[in-house]
């Protein structure tokens, strides 16, 4: 328990860390020095320390936004196992209330979008609105493979333990579709390239950059660590979908989860840097193919199970 | 003395054409309440006839003799003041054949003989003719002709059925006097044959009177064309009256165990019947004539009924009756609607649900019983008749039945609501200078009022006699 | 001997039916159908019904209201309103001729058909009735005039009477009263309203009476 | 049971009462409110103690001599009476501020009156035992409810409404008269017992044809055409109780007809389960669609009977492949959305009734920042958007869990299970992301932003009953998010009057997981305290300032340069462009120096466009052509009467 909840606090900790690890590969990939791998540190900091603007038109949801969407990330983080330790907390069913503390997270993000009257957030929350309906499907059609694989409802089942290399053992060749699935949802609900750019300068392309344009200080610090807590929750799965270990040696165990982890981040900034963002319309097609893919896998499990 | 009955308003109605017009009215309501005692006493004690083998008491009789006077009363009221809003010409020939018209009604209802059964019903054509007539128009001329020829053809047809029957008797060589009393426990005897024939002819006979489709075309017209207590009359009473007749007949036909035949005949013309009724009522123009339509949708429903046997039977009784009640009431609340826009077009009506508050409670009222809705009889009757066309296994019937329901409906709440609601047509004449006098009103109410407390409670002596009507006919309640 | 009389009349009758057919004139028409009432009520004389006092009584009032009051109230009809007297056919005469032709016949093939037992052996009897029937229908059906139309209609009760005569002995004449009385009365309203007719329309054309319908 | 009688006696008779003295406006309003509500508590405290007790109640009225008016009151009717007393309750005490500003009075006492009368016959339908009395309170409801809907019937689209629903009901009326006429050729008597009887085929036609009845009363696609009419063209109090209640009364129809068919094969439940995903998915398309805020909840309430259906479709799977925990499950995960769809969408329909009442316009593009003005309203309708989207931790949430633990029971199994599982799974997520979207739409058009238009603009939410109301539903909401258990033990004694043939469902694993939801409930505010305490630490004596939004570099931004409902909705509209249709009308922009132009934009419902191409014109036109029948030429009448004879000759 103690070291679950150890481990909980160092995720937050480390989240913005391996969140400029993205931008150092990138700037790597462009041929340039980068920020420091602190800089996320140092931006929050500032911010903390920053007061706020409010605009006029803004209620009290505005101020609610950050909150709830932050305690969100930070709640689901705690269902989740982290290097093969069993997490915080964890019941049969967990997924199903984690897929929806997102959304309500979505839900206040939008709102407090919509709350500044501002047509380029309200173009953003429209569009925040839009993608994760089929990143949602997606995501239970990967829930339906996993449950199909072990009968359980809990990411506990999944990855703590040998749940994992219970996985592989038991599906095989099919996880890799989920492991590509997995990633192209990691891409969407985070908003990076090929769905968005966050490092983009015209307001009329951004997704989730854009909806946070009015929020200032403290509360944009809230936001910022929020999406650093959610991107390392789906890199986290991704990394223990790939490396199946089991937690014999709990310092072996850690070092490969983290190794692994900025293997994914790495990869990441590597998309970002080799691939240019999609058209807005060509973006659900490609959120459908993750649900293609993870569909696939069921259906081809379905032999080898039964 | 069961003749008393009618010969009352017989002489009454020939009083009536050398009395002064208001005398005249007076004398109506009069003879209304009179004939309602009279029959109310016919119920408690039944009485033999004096001619017995022309006339006695049969259940079937009965219910429609209440139903007559009970409605006739009412009308009576409604029609003391309309008479004295709308000036008629000749007015004495109008009131003095309503009550000729009823005395032969009375007449059919209590009549037993063949012949005699014949004979009245041809009377009430004659009796009612001069009704449709009344307005002198060139339109009422022609309904009225039409009214004529057709029905006196299609009852010529009746009488040759009933010589038929005759000859069935004949043929058999039983000798019983010709009454329906008498056939019907030697019906097995008969000749099935001329049977078979005597009972087409007599269904298309007095089908047409009844308003059966395809015989139904004078139907729409006389209703259209007649004044409205006169059309309540006709559309009330007289189709159930000539629904006595086939009703009758039918009962020889089961005695005689050719149900099947008449069943399937009656199950036809139903359907027939309904889904003419479903033509015109789409997109109907005239409201009386919808009404007039709606009534042979509802005669289609009775012989449906009647046809499907079982439960069905008890389902098409309590359908004539409740059809009676709401129907008359419906062309009562027409009548108020005529003379409060002064036209017959749906399209120049509209909104009278702030023009004529109370004269819309009864239209809608009447317009919801007839359609079937609780808490109005016509509901439960149609319940009956849709559940026992299944009980039987007419499923493609029942679902004909269902579906031209529908459509009807559909077409008839459509003109209602326009009726009722629709402001647009509120370039009409203001119906302002029309006051809903509670005379104009409360028969209506009164009748939608018996109709509701029938649908939940029937007095035992009423019941008693509609399930011996129902039995005598082979129908039942299970 | 009383059977030869019998089979005349009713040959006669069936003369007349032909002429009905192809006559244009109302008059005639008229003059057909009182024609054709006086048969049919003294028919019953000939044909062995019992001939009491009241038959008699009752065959003389028949005799009286098919022979002389219904052909009277009609021809009083015309004249009053001096209706022209041309039937105004839907289907030519020729052509009506050759239909009554064909009615006949098949009238008489069916009679042979369903063997009835006439209460006498009169062979036409039964033959004339149902041609009278038919021509009481055609005449509604393929005549514009009203007037016509009206004959029709009393050729057609006339039919129905003699068919009656034919096969039944048990119709009690009281009754049988009541019925003659009806058509009386029926055929009075029809004259009644002809002179309607013709005073709203000042014709007796039904093409006029089509103003009511969908 | 003669408490219940009294009650439902109470509630007809304030109708009455307001009737009778309809004069004295105030005083018939206040009336009818009062007994109404009186009587809605009595019940509901009645209705409460029978579901806690697991009482059965039979009560026998003689009824035409013969027959019988049989009421029972089991597990589930009382479960159903809780909801429909429960928000009847709350929408009498609502109606009392908001009604009563229209000229006639004798109009608002006609509309009490069968407000009452719908309300009793609701309450009789889903006690009902025997044919009679359910077709009867049935065709009570549809005509009661009728006279609510056309309670403006000055307006034209009104009307139409009301004559929609009338036709609908009416022949949904006739669907369910058929089904029991199927089942009275079997079992020969008109009571509810011994249909279990029926031979396999008879039971199929009986099913489909209820399901067709009870399914267009219900609001299921493609019968829920008349919905979207109906449901905006009541007073919103009616709108509450119709889209809150009055088609659930469809839904209780099915399960009834379910449970006394005993039906075991396992089509039905696929089909249920089908017409749940279409009418699930298309219902929020088309929600997200619509300008109109009273139409956009009414086609919302569509998809929840969608969602509904789905869960009583899993239950069935369970039930026809022997899974009692998924059936359970399933039932009463659908059994408890009902409770929960009848709080938020009355909740909802309360909101939007407030806003309609003080701005006078039910267009969503025309509102904008009420939350400033209203802030009770906004927080509520907020918490009503939070609750439908199925969020945590809003009863929402919780009725949805159950249903997907349900569909997750059955990935469990094999071929046509296991496929059914995963659309209903799929679809129900598409589901909530799609009501995420439409919900997120209202709030943020709706309630935030800036005035779009003058209607908007400083209005105030005064009429103390209609907050109170609707506070009520909210805290409700929550309530049941957070602590589900005992309402979720009021659904499983609702599911085992369906006796499914497992003996008596064991309440511990049930209670396991409303346990987890409460956790992690708590687990979750606690974080948000948490964070909540963090932000406001790092605020104490900040500097704040206000100032106008960030134009992105553009210096004169206006109120019409917000981002519309239209706009918000139009690519989500666009990837379901084949079942919803966008039609766009706008003048194109010309010259130099362009003129003002406007632009307006429809999605159509296919359902509604077939049915008018599919089965009204059909109809017509076949009739059309039989008119020629009454031709007005006497000599063919006449001719009619010789052919019937000569036809009819042929047969003997």
């Amino acid at each position: 328990m103690i070291d679950s909840i150890l481990l909980w606090l160092t995720a937050i900790l480390t989240a913005p860390f391996f969140s400029a690890v993205i931008l150092k590969v990138k700037a790597f990939f462009a041929g340039k020095k980068g920020p420091p791998l602190l800089i996320n540190y140092y931006t929050l900091i500032k911010l903390f320390k920053k007061g706020s603007v409010y605009s006029t038109s803004t209620t009290v949801m505005f101020k609610l936004g950050p909150v709830v969407s932050c305690a969100t990330a930070l709640t689901v983080l705690l269902f989740l196992p982290i290097a093969g330790h069993n997490p915080v907390f964890s019941f049969n069913g967990d997924v199903i209330l984690i897929l929806y503390l997102m959304g309500l997270g979505r839900f206040f993000t939008i709102a407090a979008a919509m709350d500044t009257a501002s047509p380029f957030e309200g173009m953003g929350a429209a569009r925040e609105a839009y993608f994760p309906i089929i990143c949602e499907a997606a995501m239970f059609m990967i829930l339906i493979f996993f449950f199909r694989m072990t009968g359980e409802l809990s990411l506990s089942a999944y990855f703590s333990g040998t749940g994992s290399l219970a996985l592989w053992q038991l599906a095989g060749a099919p996880l890799l579709f989920i492991v590509i699935a997995f990633f192209i949802i990691l891409l969407t609900e985070n908003s990076r390239v090929p769905v968005d750019d966050p490092a983009t300068h015209l307001e009329l392309t951004m997704i989730h950059e854009v909806m946070v344009l009015d929020h200032s200080g403290p509360d944009f610090a809230l936001i910022e660590l929020g999406s650093f807590c959610k991107l390392f929750f789906y890199a986290a799965i991704t990394t223990q979908l790939m490396l199946p270990l089991d937690a014999g040696i709990p310092g072996l165990g850690l070092v490969v989860f983290f190794a692994g982890l900025i293997i994914v981040y790495m990869v990441v900034g590597a998309v970002e840097s080799a691939i240019a963002r999609y058209r807005m319309d060509k973006v659900p097609q490609f959120v459908l193919i993750s649900f293609a893919l993870a569909f696939f896998a069921t259906i081809i499990t379905l032999e080898l199970i039964t | 003395m069961v003749e008393i009955v009618f010969l009352t308003p017989f002489i009454t109605g020939l009083l009536a054409f050398v009395l002064p017009r208001t005398l005249g009215r007076q004398l109506l309501v009069l003879t209304g309440v009179v004939h309602l005692v009279l029959s109310l006493l016919l119920w408690k004690n039944k009485p033999d006839a004096f001619f017995t083998g022309y006339f006695s008491v049969t259940p079937e009789g009965m219910l429609s003799l209440l139903v007559i006077s009970l409605l006739f009363f009412l009308i009576s009221i409604y029609t003391k003041t309309y008479l004295e809003h709308s000036n008629l010409p000749s007015e004495n020939i109008f009131t003095g054949f309503m009550l000729l018209f009823l005395s032969t009604m009375t007449m059919v209802t209590l009549s037993d003989h063949i012949m005699v059964l014949w004979i009245a019903i041809e009377a009430t054509t004659l009796a009612s003719a001069p009704l449709i007539y009344t307005h002198r128009s060139g339109a009422s001329l022609e309904a009225t002709w039409k009214y004529v020829l057709i029905c006196s053809v299609g009852i010529a047809m009746a009488l040759l059925g009933s010589l038929f029957l005759t000859l069935a008797m004949d043929m058999a060589k039983v000798d019983v006097p010709m009454s329906f009393s008498a056939l019907t426990p030697v019906a097995e005897l008969l000749d099935p044959l001329w049977l078979k024939a005597g009972f087409v002819f007599i269904l298309v006979g007095y089908g047409t009177k009844m308003g059966l489709a395809p015989m139904h075309t004078w139907l729409p017209d006389a209703h259209s064309e007649a004044p409205s207590p006169a059309s309540a009359l006709l559309s009330g009473v007289l189709l159930n009256c000539a629904y006595l007749g086939i009703f009758k007949t039918n009962k020889i036909m089961v005695a005689a165990g050719l149900h099947d035949f008449s069943g399937t005949i009656l199950i036809v013309f139903g359907l027939i019947s309904i889904l003419a009724a479903a033509t015109f009522i789409l997109k109907q123009n005239e409201y009386k004539r919808m009404l007039a339509y709606s009534s042979i949708e509802n005669m289609g429903i009775i012989a449906f009924g009647t046809g499907i046997g079982g439960i069905g039977i008890y389902g098409a009784v309590i359908c004539m009756i409740h059809h009676s009640l709401i129907k008359s009431s419906l062309f009562l609340s027409s009548g108020n609607i005529l003379m409060g826009y002064k036209d017959r077009l749906i399209a120049n009506t509209g909104n009278m649900a702030q023009h004529m508050p109370k004269t819309f409670v009864a239209f809608f009222a009447g317009f919801a019983g007839i359609s079937g809705f609780p808490p109005f009889g016509i509901f439960i009757g149609e319940l009956f008749i849709i559940v026992g066309a299944f009980r039987a296994g007419h499923y493609v019937a029942a679902g004909i039945f269902i579906a031209s329901l529908c459509v009807i409906f559909a077409g008839f709440a459509n003109q209602v609501m326009k009726i009722c609601f629709d402001p647009s047509a509120a370039a009409a004449p203001e119906p302002a200078r029309f006051s809903e006098k509670a005379s104009l009103v409360w028969p209506q109410y009164i009748l939608l009022l018996t109709s509701l407390i029938l649908c939940f409670f029937i007095p035992d002596a009423l019941y008693q006699t509609i399930v011996d009507a129902v039995n005598a006919i082979g129908g039942g309640l299970q | 001997m009383i059977l030869d009389t019998v089979d005349t009349l009713s040959s006669l009758v069936l003369l007349s039916v032909l002429f009905a057919f192809g006559s244009s004139r109302i008059p005639a028409l008229i003059k057909v159908i009182a024609f054709q009432g006086v048969v049919v009520s003294i028919v019953p004389f000939f044909i062995g019904h019992d001939m009491g006092t009241g038959g008699m009584v009752f065959t003389a009032a028949t005799l009286v209201i098919r022979g002389i009051l219904i052909p009277l109230s009609l021809h009083i009809a015309i004249k009053k309103v001096a209706i022209q007297r041309d039937v105004s056919p839907v289907i030519g005469y020729h052509a009506s001729i050759f239909c009554g032709l064909a009615l006949i016949v098949a009238a008489t093939v069916i009679s042979r058909r369903l063997n009835i037992p006439s209460i006498s052996d009169a062979q036409l009897l039964f033959p004339t009735a149902i041609s009278l029937l038919v021509t009481g229908m055609f005449l509604l059906m393929a005549r514009r005039n009203a007037i016509a139309m009206v004959i029709g209609y009393i050729m057609l009760e006339n039919g129905i009477y003699l068919m009656g005569t034919t096969f039944s002995v048990r119709a009690l004449h009281i009754v049988e009263f009541g019925i003659l009385l009806d058509v009386l009365a029926g055929v009075m309203i029809m004259a009644i309203i002809l002179q309607n007719i013709k005073q709203t329309f000042d014709d007796v054309d039904t093409t006029l009476l089509r103003t009511l319908k969908e | 049971m003669n408490q219940f009688f009294a009650a439902l006696v109470l509630i007809v008779a304030g109708g009455f009462l307001s009737l009778v003295c309809a004069r004295q406006q105030t005083f018939s309003k206040g009336i009818a409110v009062l007994l109404i509500s009186a009587g809605c508590l009595w019940g509901l405290v009645y209705a409460m103690t029978q579901l806690l007790g697991a009482h059965n109640h039979f009560t026998t009225f003689q009824y035409l001599n013969i027959f019988a008016l049989t009421c029972k009151i089991d597990g589930l009717s009382a479960f159903f009476l809780v909801v429909i007393f429960m928000v009847c309750l709350l929408a009498a005490i609502y109606s009392f501020h908001y009604m009563g500003h229209s000229l006639s009075p004798v109009k608002d006492a006609a509309n009490y009156f069968f407000f009452g009368l719908l309300i009793a016959s609701m309450a009789l339908v889903v006690t009902a035992a025997n044919m009679i009395t359910f077709m009867l309170s049935w065709e009570i409801m549809s005509l009661s409810s009728f006279f609510l809907v056309i309670y403006n019937y000055h307006l034209p689209e009104n009307r139409r409404a009301g004559y929609l629903y009338f036709v609908f009901s009416h022949v949904g009326a006739m669907f369910i008269f058929a089904g029991f006429g199927i089942i009275y050729k079997y079992t020969g008597n008109f009571g509810f017992g011994a249909m279990t009887a029926l031979p396999e085929t008879a039971k199929v036609w009986a099913f489909f044809l209820f399901f067709v009845g009870f399914g267009s009363k219900a609001g299921m696609f493609p019968f829920h055409v008349w919905l979207p009419h109906a449901h905006p063209a009541a007073p919103s109090h009616i709108s509450a109780v119709m889209s809150g209640v009055m088609i659930k009364t469809g839904i209780y129809g099915i399960l009834r007809i379910y449970m006394l068919l005993d039906l075991p094969a396992p089509v039905f439940g696929y089909f249920v389960v089908a017409a749940g995903v279409v009418s699930g998915i298309l219902g929020v398309v088309y929600a997200l669609g619509q300008t109109d805020i009273k139409r956009l909840l009414a086609y919302s309430s569509v998809e929840n009977i969608g969602i509904i259906l789905i869960g009583m479709g899993m239950g069935m799977v369970g039930v026809s492949s022997h899974n009692p925990l998924m059936a359970v499950l399933g039932f009463s995960g659908a059994v408890f959305h009902v409770l929960n769809h009848a709080m938020f969408k009355s909740l909802l329909f309360m909101g939007a009734g407030m806003v309609l009442h003080k701005t006078g316009t039910r267009s969503i593009d025309a509102l904008g920042g009420l939350l400033k003005s209203m802030k009770i309203t906004g927080m509520a309708f907020i918490i009503g958007s939070l609750a439908i989207c199925g969020l945590p931790p809003f009863n929402g949430f919780a009725g949805e869990f159950f249903i997907y633990m349900g569909s997750f029971k059955g990935i469990g199994l094999d071929q046509a299970p296991f496929a059914m599982s995963i659309v209903a799974i799929v679809s129900l997520a598409v589901i909530g992301g799609l009501a995420l979207a439409c919900f997120t739409r209202v709030v943020g058009i709706v309630f935030q932003g800036e005035p779009r238009t003058k209607a908007a603009q400083n209005v105030k939410e005064t009429g103390s009953t209609m907050l109170f109301s609707m506070g009520m539903l909210a805290a409700g909401c929550i309530i049941i998010g957070i602590f589900p258990r005992f309402f979720f033990t009021m659904c499983l004694t609702a599911v085992s009057a369906l006796n499914l043939g497992y003996a008596r469902i064991p309440v511990t694993p049930f209670e396991l997981m409303t346990g987890h939801i409460t956790f992690a409930a708590f687990v979750f505010l606690l974080v948000v305290l948490v964070v909540a305490g963090v932000r406001s630490f790092f605020y104490r004596n900040k500097p704040v300032f206000r100032s106008g939004t960030w134009g992105c570099g553009f210096t004169q931004p206006t109120v019409k340069m917000q981002y519309t409902g239209s706009s918000y909705a139009f690519d989500i509209i666009g990837f379901f462009r084949p079942a919803a249709p966008l039609t766009e009308y706008h003048p194109p922009v010309t010259g130099r120096f362009p003129q003002k132009t406007h632009y307006k934009s429809h999605v159509a419902d296919i359902a509604e466009r077939h049915m008018d191409s599919a089965v009204v014109r059909p109809v017509l036109y076949l009739f059309d052509k039989l008119r020629w029948i009454q031709h007005g030429d006497i000599h063919l009448y006449i001719g009619y009467i010789l052919l019937a004879i000569i036809l009819l000759l042929f047969f003997i």
